[in-house]
C-alpha cells in the first residue's frame, strides 16, 4: 500500500531526477537508503541513483548543503530536498551571505501531520512544494513539557529550567546542529563569556548567549534539541522571542530573503507595528511601571 | 571533488555511537551524528562531534621507524616486518615462547584482536596476551562470569530508559559515557529515580534524586548495608531467589555483621539516606545497576562487583528488559578485545585455555601447539619486563601513561630486549620502542567493534591511512606470514568467519549481517537475531550465585605525610591518555592544561587560589599541575584526570592488585599537595 | 568626619546593606550623554543613593552587548540597568533605536528563562536629570532587593560559583 | 610590562571625607606590585596639569587610572597632562569617585569605600584589557559643497572662497538669494532684500573659486570628512565632484495656511509672502490691514515659534501706516516676540507710529467676517475680555517657516539627524553648527527658522568650522572629534574571523561598515574609520565578537563585570 510519505517521496524523486536529467543541477543532496535499509545523506549525481533517494526520517540538511556549497566552485548548483525548516534555514543563511540562492535548487517536501506534531512546527512546509501536501501547523504550547517551561510562576519556571539545564554535558551539539550557527570562532568557546573545562556548561551564559544569538534567526527546525543527548528542550528558549518579533514587527525568520531582521533596523525603517516604539518609552518610563 | 558520507562508529568510549564522516577530497572534514543509529539515535558527545580532527594530524606516524640510539630511522615495511619477525622469533628461540608477550588493544577491531592473540599464541605457544581491560573491567569479567555466567552487560543501553530506579555507582557517565547518561535521563523523565553513589559531586550526582557521597573505597559496606536493610524489611524478591538463585543463606549469614549502622558509619553517610536508597531500589518495578571504574579499580574490585550482582539479584532485578547490571566499558572495543580472547586465560569466546577440548579445537584450527598455562597479565608482563619477559609487542596501547605507577613502567620497558609498538602517533610508550609500526585509525579501516552492550558494529573505511601507514589487519597478516603462520585472509570479513566458526557465542556474526544495526551476542547461528538482554529465564551458568563480598579497605589511606585521598578519572572533553583528544584542536581548547580538583576549604588552608600551580606527591612520585578549587570533591579529597602527559596522574597511583582480577587500585591512594610559589 | 566609620568598608565579610539584609548587586551601563550626566547631576545635588550599584560608562547604549548582560547575571549580579538617550536624541543618529529593540528582546528571553525580564531595566531618555537618575536607581534597588536569588541558575555546582569569585 | 600609576584625588576632602582613600591606596598596593598609588589634594587646579605631567614622566607611566570627580572632561588639566605625557585613550581610565560615589553615599561611608575600591579595581581591570585603535589619516580635499544659495549659503561661500577654498554652491533656483528674492524690505533697517544679498551675489559671480550650480540638487553622497564624493543633478544632466566638507544651508519652506482664517476662500486673506510680492509690485491699494500672528504655529502639530513672523508683521504694519495713504494696521497676536534690544526698540517704534495691537487667546482666535470679501475681524481682547469688531479690507496671516520637504531625503543621504520637527539637528548645544557626521555642517533656516541676518552669521560660522577641517592637508580618524575629547577609538574587524553576515552593515547608523568580497565568495566587513563614530552598534550585533572597539573591547567589559563587586 502507498502511504502518504511514500507518495510524496515518489514526487520528490521525480523532481530530483528531472533536475539531474535537465542538467539544471550538478548534484542533489538528500537521504539515500543504502544496503539493509540504512539511511544517510548523499549527493546524488546520476539520475540512475535516484531510486535510492528517500525522504524519511526527518534529517536537517541545510547546514550540510551550506558546507558543500562553500567548498565547491562558484558555478556549482546543488539541489536540496528541503522541508519547511531547511527551506527557511537556507533563506537565513543566504541573508547572512553564507550561501547564494542562485546556486540552490529547492526541492520542497511538505511534512506529514505526525512529523509536524513531533517538531511542534508552526509551518511544516517550504515555500514551494514538490512533494506532499501542506499540513496545518502546530502550536508549540501543545507540548506540556515545553509549556511547563514557558508558563506559570516565574520562580518555578526558573527552577525547572535550571534543573533541566543542569544536565548539559556541553557537547555543543545544539550549536553544531543549528543550521544558522556558522561562526568560527564562536563566543561559546571563549572563556571570557563561558568558562571552560567543566560540565554542566555554565548554564546561564552558555544557553542564553546561544539562544539570543538566534533570536532573530531561529527557524524553529528543532535540530538543536534533536541533537541534545540529554533531552533538554533548548528550542523552548526561542519561542517567546520569535513570537515577540512576529507581534511587534510582523517578522518571521526564513520567509522573506529580502527582509533583514527588524532588530538591525531603526524605528524609522522598521517601526513597531501600530506604534513607533514601545509605549512606555513614549511617556518616558523605564519599562518598570 | 565530491562529498561522501560514511557511516562508522565513534572511536572513543564503549557506548559505540554512530558517526557519519563527511569526506571530501580524501579527507574527513566533518563529523555528523547518525540519526539512524540504534544506540546514539542522532546524538553525540563533544568528543564524537570532533572525532575527525585528529585523523589528519601532522604528527601521525607515516612510516615504520627503527631506533638508532636516541633517534628513529624511517625504514621500509619489508625491513620492519623482517626485523620484528627475526627479533621476536629469536627471543622465543633463546628464552622460550613465554619470554614473548603481547599487549593487544581495545582500540583495534575484533578481527585485529583475534589475529593478534592468534599470532602470539600460535607463533610462540604462549598465553602472554592481555590488554587494557585488565585496567578497567577485569573484575567485571571475573565476577559476573562467576555469579551470572557471563561477564558482560546484561541488557541493552536503550533498556535503561525503561528502568524505574537506577543505581549509578562509581560511574561518572555524564562525562565518560554521556550518551548513556542521556538514556538514564530519559528514564528519569519517565519517572524513574536516579540514585548516584560517588565520593564526588559529579554532574550526574547533581541531577540525582539521591546522592550518596560515600568515603572512597567503601562501596561494599554501603551495598551490604543496603542488602541487609532490604532483607530485614522483607523487600527482597523471595520468589526470584527461590526459583533462580543459589547461595542465599550464605549471603544472609554473611550480612549478619553488616548492620545498617555499621554500613552507614563506615561509608560515611546517614542511615536514613542508606535506607531510603535501599528501599527505593528494592521497591522499584524495574531496577538497574550502572557501574564503572569507581567500582572495579580497587584492590577489592572483584568483590565490589560481586556485591552489586548480589544487590541486583536480591531484588530480582535481572533478566528483564528494564532491569539489569550495566558495567560501562571504557574503550570503544574493550568488550570486543575480551570477546576475541586478548586475555591470558581464555581463547575467543571466553573458552578457557585450561580446557583440553577447547585447546584441541584451536590447535586443529590454527595448526600449532598451544600452551595450557594461563599467561601473564598486563601488569605482570610489565613487571617482568627484562626478566621473564624479553620481547613485547604492544598494539595501540599506551601503558606509559595509562598504567599505575608509570614511573615503574618507564623503568621496566627499556629493560626489554625488544619492544615493538604499533600505533598511530608516537606515544609515550612508542618513544621507548626499538621498532615502531604505523597503524591506521578508526576512519581508515574496516572491521567490527563490539560496544558495551555486546553489539557487533561495522566500522567502515572512510579515508586512506597517511603515508605508508597500514591498517593493523594488514600489518598483522604480514607479520603473521613472516612468522611462518598461515594468515591467508583477504579481508577482515574472512577473519570474522573464522571467529564465528571457533566461538559459538559469535557463530552467527557475519559482516554482511551488521550493516543495519549490528548484532548483540550471543548469536549462535546466522538465523539468530542476536540477544538484547541476557539471563532471561535462566542464567548463563544455570542458577544465579550469591557470592559474599569481603570488604578490603583501600591498601593506602591518608595519613600525616599524605593527608589527602587521591582519585583519578576522566573529564568530559578528553579521552584516556589523550593521544587523540589532545591532538584535536577543539577538544584541547576546551581543556588545555592538567588540573587537580580540591575542595575550597582545603584550598583555603593551603592558601590556594583557583588556577594556582601545585605539586601533588604520593609515595610513588609527584606531578606538577594546577589547582581547580571546586565543591565537586569532598573535603580531604583530590581528583586528577589522567589524560595529561605533562602531569601523568598515574605517576602517583598505587599498583597494588586485586588478587582475583589483577586490576590495580587506581581509585584510591594517599597524596599530599604543595603550593608552588611563582 | 566618617574617618573610622568608613574604615569598616574594607573589613570584608558578608556584605550588608543598611537594612542589614544582603544588599543587591546592581550593574549600570550608563550612556555618557544621558545616564552619565544624570549620575553627575545627582552627585551635585548630594542626593542620597544606595551603594548597591556600580556604573560602567559607555559611549552609547548601543555598545551594551546582550552577552555582557548575561555574563553579568551569571557572575552574581542581581540586576542590570541600561541608561540611554531618548529615542530621537541619540548622539549617534539612530544607534539607540536598534539598541532598544535588542534589549527589549533580551527582556523577553530573560522572562522565558524565568530569570525575569525586569532584572534588566531600560531607561531611555529618563535618567539624564538628577532626580530621574536617583528615582531610577532607588526604585530598581528596591525592586531587585525583593527578587529571588538566581542561585538555581548559577548553581551548576558550588564550584563554578566559588571559582567565579576570583 | 607597562608600569601603572593610580592617582587618587582627595578633592580637598570632598572625596576622602567619605571614602577611606588611604585604606584603598593600601589595598591597591598589596594587590599589584608594579603599581604606584598617589593621593593628591586635587587634579584640577591650574598648576596640577604640569605637576601630574612631570609625575607621569618620572614614573615612566604607561597606564594611568585617575579617580576624581565627574568633571574630568575636555580641557581638564588632567587630560592635558595625559596628552602631553603621551598616554592615549587605551592607556588611561578615569573613575568618578566624587559625584559617582562620595557625594551620593555620604550616609554609608563603609559602603562607599567598598564601592570606591571596586570602581578603581574595575578601571584597573579594564585598563589591562584595553587596546589602542589603529589610526588612519586621509588627505583633505580643499573644497566645500554648499547646499543652498540663500543668505547662509552665500555668506559661507564668500567666507570660504576668501580663504582660498574652492566652493561648489548648489541651489534649486536659477539664481542665488534664496528667500530674500521674495522679500521687498528687511527689518529692522528697512533696506530691501536685494541690497542685503547683492554683495554676496556679486562675490559669487566675481570669485572664480566659487562654482554656482543653478537648478541642481544632490542625488548621492559617499566618502567622509576631508573627502566626500558628491553626485548632483543639474539642468544639463548629472555631475560629480569632490568636497572636503559639506555645508547644508537649504533653508526652510513656507507654510500655506489652507483652511485657516478662510485662507484660499477670500482673496483678501493673504500670507506675509504674498504681501511682500504686493510691495515689490508697488504700494497696495487697500487701506485697512489686519495682521494675525502664529497662524499654524505654536500649535499642537507645530509647537515651535518661527521667530521671524513677529518682526516681519511689525515691519509690514509699519509700512502700511507710513507708506499707504490713510493706511491703518492692527496686529492680532498671542504674544509679540521681539527678543534683543534692536527688535524691542523696533516694536516700540511701531506702536508710536500708531499700529494697533490686540491680544487674543489661543482657544478664542479672531474671526474673519464678510460674505464675498473681507469686511471685518471679530476678536475678543484677551486682556479686557471684551469683544471688538474691527472693519478691515485685507487680512495678512503670519505663518511659520517649516522644514523643507526634502530634508528627510537629504538627511538620509548624508546620515545626519533631523530634530523632532524635521529641521536639521546639531550634534549638541555646544556645537551648534556641526552635525553628527564629521565634515558636515549646517547653517540658516535649515536647522531652525532664523532671520536673514542670523542666517548670514551662521553661514559664516559654519564656514569657519569647515575651514578648521579644510585648512589641514591631512586629518586622522581619531583626531576627528565631535566633542572636546578625542574619539575613543573605532570599529575594528578581525578579518579572519568575520563571517560576513552583514549585521554591522545593516545596523551602522553612519554607513561606516561595508562588506568586501574575498576569494572564494567569502565576505568580510570593513570599517570606514573616518565615518565610524565608535557608538558600538556593530559590536553588539556581531555574532562572534569579530567586530570590536579596541579601547572598549568585550574583554574590557567582562573584566569590569567580574570586578564590579570584588571588594
Amino acid at each position: 500500500m502507498m502511504t502518504i510519505s511514500h507518495k510524496s517521496m515518489e514526487e520528490i524523486r521525480i523532481k530530483a531526477r528531472e533536475l539531474l536529467e535537465k542538467k539544471d543541477a550538478d548534484g542533489v543532496l538528500a537521504l539515500r537508503r543504502g544496503e539493509e535499509a540504512v539511511v544517510a545523506p548523499h549527493v546524488f549525481r546520476e539520475p540512475g541513483e535516484i531510486g535510492r533517494l528517500v525522504t524519511e526520517p526527518k534529517w536537517p540538511l541545510a547546514k550540510t548543503a551550506m558546507r558543500i556549497l562553500q567548498s565547491s566552485p562558484r558555478d556549482f548548483r546543488l539541489a536540496v530536498v528541503v522541508r519547511g525548516c531547511d527551506d527557511r534555514a537556507l533563506v537565513e543563511l543566504a541573508k547572512r551571505n553564507q550561501v547564494t540562492e542562485e546556486n540552490i535548487r529547492f526541492i520542497g517536501l511538505a511534512c506529514t501531520e505526525e512529523q509536524a506534531g513531533r517538531c511542534l512546527c508552526e509551518r511544516p512546509y517550504p515555500r514551494t512544494i514538490h512533494g506532499g501536501k501542506p499540513q496545518p501547523g502546530v502550536h508549540f504550547l501543545q507540548d506540556e513539557r515545553v509549556s511547563s517551561l514557558l508558563e506559570g510562576d516565574p520562580a518555578e519556571r526558573m527552577a525547572r529550567w535550571a534543573a533541566i539545564l543542569r544536565r548539559c554535558i556541553k557537547c555543543y551539539g545544539c550549536r553544531n546542529a543549528c543550521p544558522i550557527c556558522v561562526c568560527v570562532p564562536c563566543k561559546l568557546e571563549d572563556d571570557v563569556w563561558v568558562e571552560k573545562g567543566s560540565i554542566p556548561a555554565e548554564m546561564l551564559v552558555f544557553h542564553l548567549i546561544r539562544a539570543f544569538h538566534l533570536s532573530d534567526a531561529c527557524v524553529a527546525c528543532g535540530a538543536c534539541q534533536e541533537a541534545c543527548p540529554v533531552s533538554i528542550p533548548v528550542m523552548a528558549l526561542q519561542f517567546a522571542m520569535r513570537q515577540a518579533l512576529k507581534d511587534r514587527y510582523g517578522y518571521e525568520p526564513g520567509l522573506d530573503g529580502a527582509r533583514k531582521s527588524p532588530v538591525l533596523k531603526n524605528f524609522l525603517e522598521e517601526p513597531e507595528t501600530g506604534k513607533d516604539y514601545p509605549a512606555w518609552i513614549t511617556h518616558g518610563g523605564t519599562g518598570h511601571e | 571533488m565530491n562529498d561522501s558520507f560514511v557511516r562508522t562508529i565513534c572511536p572513543y568510549c564503549g557506548t559505540g555511537c554512530g558517526l557519519i564522516l563527511r569526506v571530501r577530497d580524501g579527507a574527513a572534514v566533518e563529523c555528523l551524528p547518525d540519526r539512524d543509529h540504534p544506540v546514539s539515535r542522532g546524538h553525540l558527545c563533544i568528543k564524537g562531534w570532533y572525532a575527525h580532527e585528529f585523523i589528519h594530524h601532522p604528527e601521525r606516524l607515516t612510516t615504520p621507524l627503527v631506533r638508532e640510539g636516541e633517534r628513529f630511522r624511517p625504514v621500509s615495511w619489508k625491513e620492519a616486518i623482517a626485523l620484528a619477525a627475526e627479533r621476536l622469533r629469536g627471543t622465543a628461540e633463546k628464552y622460550g615462547g613465554n619470554a614473548v608477550g603481547g599487549l593487544s588493544s581495545a582500540k583495534c577491531t575484533n578481527e585485529e584482536n583475534y589475529l593478534f592473540q592468534k599470532l602470539i599464541r600460535a607463533a610462540f605457544g604462549t598465553n602472554n596476551v592481555d590488554h587494557c581491560a585488565r585496567l578497567c573491567h577485569a573484575p567485571t569479567t571475573v565476577a559476573m562470569a562467576r555469579s551470572l555466567g557471563s561477564g558482560a552487560m546484561t541488557n541493552s543501553i536503550e533498556h535503561l530508559a525503561r528502568a524505574g530506579c537506577i543505581v549509578m555507582i562509581g560511574s561518572n557517565a555524564a562525562e565518560s559515557h554521556p550518551i548513556i547518561m542521556g538514556e538514564i535521563y530519559r528514564a528519569v523523565d519517565g519517572g524513574a529515580t536516579l540514585i548516584v553513589v560517588d565520593p564526588r559531586k559529579t554532574a550526574a550526582a547533581e541531577n540525582a534524586r539521591i546522592h550518596l557521597a560515600i568515603r572512597p573505597g567503601t562501596d561494599i559496606p554501603l551495598v551490604c548495608g543496603m542488602m541487609r536493610h532490604i532483607i530485614d524489611s522483607g523487600l527482597h524478591n523471595g520468589s526470584f531467589i527461590g526459583e533462580r538463585m543459589e547461595g542465599f543463606e550464605d549471603l544472609r549469614a554473611f550480612l549478619s555483621d553488616w548492620t545498617v549502622e555499621r554500613a552507614a558509619r563506615e561509608s560515611g553517610i546517614s542511615e536514613a539516606a542508606l535506607r531510603e536508597a535501599a528501599e527505593t531500589f528494592a521497591r522499584a518495578r524495574e531496577g538497574a545497576v550502572v557501574y564503572c571504574m569507581g567500582i572495579t579499580q580497587h584492590a577489592c574490585g572483584t568483590a565490589n562487583v560481586f556485591a552489586l550482582c548480589d544487590l541486583a539479584m536480591l531484588c530480582g532485578h535481572v533478566g528483564r528488559e528494564g532491569s539489569g547490571i550495566y558495567p560501562l566499558r571504557g574503550q570503544n572495543n574493550v568488550q570486543g578485545a575480551c570477546d576475541m580472547g586478548a586475555l591470558p586465560n581464555v581463547y575467543p569466546g571466553y573458552q578457557a585455555v585450561g580446557d583440553p577440548a577447547v585447546r584441541d579445537k584451536f590447535r586443529k584450527a590454527w595448526g600449532r601447539d598451544l600452551s595450557d598455562r594461563p599467561g601473564l597479565t598486563v601488569t605482570e608482563m610489565i613487571g617482568a619486563a627484562g626478566e621473564d619477559i624479553r620481547a613485547l609487542y604492544i598494539m595501540a596501547e599506551n601503558p606509559a601513561l595509562s598504567d599505575p605507577d608509570v614511573n615503574h613502567v618507564l623503568e621496566r620497558l627499556p629493560a626489554l630486549d625488544f619492544l615493538v609498538v604499533q600505533d598511530i602517533f608516537l606515544t609515550e610508550t612508542a618513544r621507548l620502542a626499538h621498532l615502531v609500526l604505523p597503524g591506521a585509525c578508526y576512519a581508515e579501516k574496516t572491521g567490527t567493534f563490539t560496544n558495551t552492550e555486546r553489539r557487533f558494529q561495522l566500522l567502515r573505511k572512510a579515508v586512506d591511512p597517511p603515508g605508508d601507514a597500514e591498517d593493523d589487519f594488514s600489518i598483522l597478516c604480514r607479520l603473521g606470514g613472516a612468522l611462518g603462520l598461515d594468515f591467508p585472509y583477504r579481508n577482515p570479513g574472512e577473519v570474522m568467519e573464522e571467529i564465528a566458526a571457533l566461538a559459538p557465542a559469535y557463530g552467527g556474526i557475519r559482516h554482511g549481517r551488521l550493516e543495519k544495526a549490528g548484532i548483540q551476542w550471543p548469536c549462535p547461528n546466522t538465523e539468530h537475531p542476536g540477544t538484547a538482554f541476557l539471563h532471561k529465564d535462566r542464567f548463563t551458568r544455570g542458577k544465579g550465585l550469591f557470592v559474599s563480598p569481603d570488604h578490603v579497605p583501600p591498601r593506602e589511606s591518608p595519613d600525616g605525610d599524605y593527608p589527602f585521598w587521591l582519585s583519578t578519572g576522566r573529564m568530559f572533553a578528553h579521552y584516556h591518555t589523550g593521544t587523540m583528544t589532545r591532538r584535536s584542536a577543539f577538544l584541547n581548547r576546551e581543556q588545555e592544561e592538567p588540573y587537580v580538583e580540591i575542595h575550597p576549604e582545603d584550598a583555603r588552608k593551603l592558601t590556594l587560589e583557583d588556577g594556582d600551580p601545585i605539586r601533588i606527591t604520593s609515595r610513588r612520585g609527584s606531578i606538577v599541575t594546577t589547582a581547580r578549587v571546586t565543591g565537586r570533591v569532598a573535603r580531604g579529597s583530590l581528583f586528577a584526570p589522567f589524560h595529561f602527559t605533562e602531569a601523568r596522574a598515574n605517576r602517583l597511583t598505587n599498583p597494588v592488585l586485586d588478587p582475583l582480577s589483577k586490576i590495580p587500585e587506581f581509585k584510591a591512594c594517599a597524596a599530599r599537595v604543595e603550593k608552588i610559589r611563582a | 568626619m566618617n574617618a573610622e566609620k568608613n574604615k569598616q568598608g574594607l573589613q570584608g565579610g558578608e556584605k550588608k546593606g543598611k537594612a542589614g539584609a544582603p544588599s543587591p548587586k546592581i550593574l549600570v551601563f550608563a550612556c555618557r550623554w544621558c545616564g552619565g550626566i544624570g549620575a553627575g547631576r545627582a552627585g551635585w545635588k548630594r542626593m542620597d543613593l544606595p551603594v548597591s550599584f556600580r556604573v560602567i560608562p559607555v559611549e552609547c547604549a548601543a555598545l551594551v552587548e546582550p552577552d555582557a548582560i548575561f555574563r553579568a547575571l551569571a557572575s552574581g549580579i542581581d540586576g542590570v540597568a541600561v541608561l540611554g538617550c531618548h529615542i530621537g536624541g541619540c548622539r549617534y543618529n539612530e544607534a539607540n533605536h536598534a539598541a532598544l529593540k535588542r534589549l527589549e528582546l533580551v527582556k523577553v528571553l530573560l522572562d522565558t528563562a524565568g530569570i525575569g525580564g525586569r532584572r534588566l531595566l531600560l531607561a531611555f531618555g529618563t535618567a539624564h536629570e538628577d532626580h530621574q537618575f536617583a528615582e531610577v536607581i532607588r526604585n530598581f534597588h528596591e525592586f531587585i532587593g525583593k527578587e529571588p536569588s538566581l542561585k538555581p541558575w548559577l548553581g551548576a555546582g558550588e564550584d563554578i560559583f566559588l571559582r567565579r569569585e576570583e | 610590562m607597562a608600569h601603572t600609576v593610580v592617582l587618587l584625588c582627595r578633592c580637598f576632602g570632598e572625596i576622602d571625607g567619605v571614602v577611606d582613600l588611604d585604606g584603598i591606596a593600601g589595598r591597591l598596593r598589596e594587590q599589584k606590585q608594579d603599581m604606584s598609588v598617589y593621593l593628591l589634594d586635587s587634579l584640577c587646579q591650574e598648576d596640577d596639569g604640569p605637576k601630574i605631567e612631570t609625575l607621569l614622566r618620572e614614573e615612566k607611566a604607561r597606564e594611568v587610572v585617575a579617580a576624581l570627580c565627574a568633571g574630568d572632561r575636555g580641557y581638564h588639566p588632567l587630560r592635558n597632562a595625559l596628552r602631553k605625557a603621551g598616554i592615549g585613550p587605551s592607556g588611561h581610565a578615569t573613575v568618578d569617585l566624587r559625584e559617582g560615589c562620595a557625594w551620593v553615599h555620604r550616609s554609608d561611608p563603609a559602603g562607599a569605600t567598598e564601592k570606591a575600591l571596586d570602581l578603581v579595581s574595575m578601571a584597573l581591570a579594564a585598563l589591562a584589557e584595553k587596546e589602542p585603535s589603529r589610526d588612519v589619516t586621509t588627505a583633505v580635499h580643499p573644497s566645500c559643497a554648499i547646499l543652498g544659495a540663500g543668505p547662509a549659503g552665500l555668506a559661507a561661500a564668500a567666507a570660504l572662497a576668501g580663504q582660498g577654498i574652492h566652493v561648489h554652491l548648489l541651489d534649486r533656483a536659477d539664481r542665488p538669494g534664496g528667500m530674500l528674492n521674495l522679500i521687498s524690505k528687511i527689518y529692522p533697517e528697512d533696506d530691501d532684500g536685494k541690497s542685503r544679498i547683492d554683495p554676496f551675489v556679486r562675490e559669487v559671480e566675481a570669485n572664480e573659486r566659487i562654482t554656482f550650480h543653478p537648478r541642481s540638487r544632490v542625488t548621492a553622497a559617499t566618502g567622509f570628512a576631508g573627502n566626500f564624493r558628491i553626485t548632483a543633478e543639474g539642468p544639463d544632466g548629472p555631475f560629480r565632484f569632490r568636497a572636503g566638507a559639506v555645508i547644508i544651508a537649504t533653508g526652510a519652506g513656507i507654510f500655506l495656511p489652507r483652511g485657516l482664517y478662510r485662507y484660499g476662500e477670500l482673496k483678501e486673506v493673504i500670507t506675509q509672502i504674498e504681501l511682500e510680492r504686493q510691495w515689490i509690485r508697488g504700494t497696495p491699494e487697500k487701506k485697512r490691514f489686519a495682521f494675525i500672528q502664529c497662524v499654524g504655529a505654536r500649535s499642537s502639530e507645530r509647537p515651535y515659534c518661527s521667530t521671524i513672523c513677529c518682526p516681519s508683521s511689525l515691519k509690514n504694519a509699519m509700512r502700511v501706516v507710513a507708506e499707504v495713504p490713510g493706511g491703518e494696521a492692527t496686529v492680532f497676536h498671542r504674544d509679540i516676540m521681539t527678543p534683543g534690544s534692536v527688535l524691542e526698540e523696533y516694536y516700540r517704534r511701531t506702536m508710536e507710529k500708531g499700529v494697533q495691537f490686540v491680544r487674543f487667546r489661543e482657544d478664542d482666535p479672531p474671526e474673519i467676517l464678510g460674505e464675498k470679501a473681507v469686511e471685518a475681524v471679530r476678536v475678543r481682547d484677551a486682556g479686557s475680555g471684551k469683544e471688538h469688531v474691527l472693519p478691515v479690507e485685507t487680512v495678512v496671516l503670519s505663518t511659520p517657516l517649516v522644514p523643507n520637504r526634502d530634508n528627510g531625503a537629504l538627511s538620509a543621504l548624508f546620515r545626519v539627524g533631523l530634530d523632532s520637527h524635521g529641521f536639521f539637528s546639531e550634534t549638541y548645544p555646544l556645537h551648534p553648527l556641526e552635525t553628527r557626521l564629521d565634515g558636515i555642517f549646517i547653517a540658516g533656516s535649515a536647522r531652525w527658522p532664523v532671520s536673514s541676518e542670523k542666517a548670514v552669521e551662521q553661514g559664516q560660522g559654519a564656514a569657519m568650522k569647515a575651514l578648521a577641517l579644510l585648512g589641514r592637508d591631512r586629518i586622522s580618524a581619531l583626531s576627528l572629534s565631535r566633542t572636546p575629547e578625542e574619539k575613543p577609538g573605532h570599529g575594528t574587524v578581525a578579518e579572519n574571523a568575520c563571517t560576513g553576515c552583514g549585521n554591522c552593515v545593516a545596523v551602522c547608523p553612519f554607513e561606516a561598515c561595508a562588506l568586501q568580497e574575498r576569494d572564494g565568495g567569502r565576505f568580510v566587513s570593513r570599517v570606514n574609520k573616518m565615518r565610524c563614530k565608535a557608538c558600538g552598534s556593530c559590536v553588539s550585533v556581531c555574532p562572534n565578537g569579530t567586530m570590536q572597539i579596541p579601547e572598549h573591547n568585550y574583554r574590557v567589559t567582562a573584566a569590569m563585570i567580574r570586578r564590579s563587586f570584588s571588594a
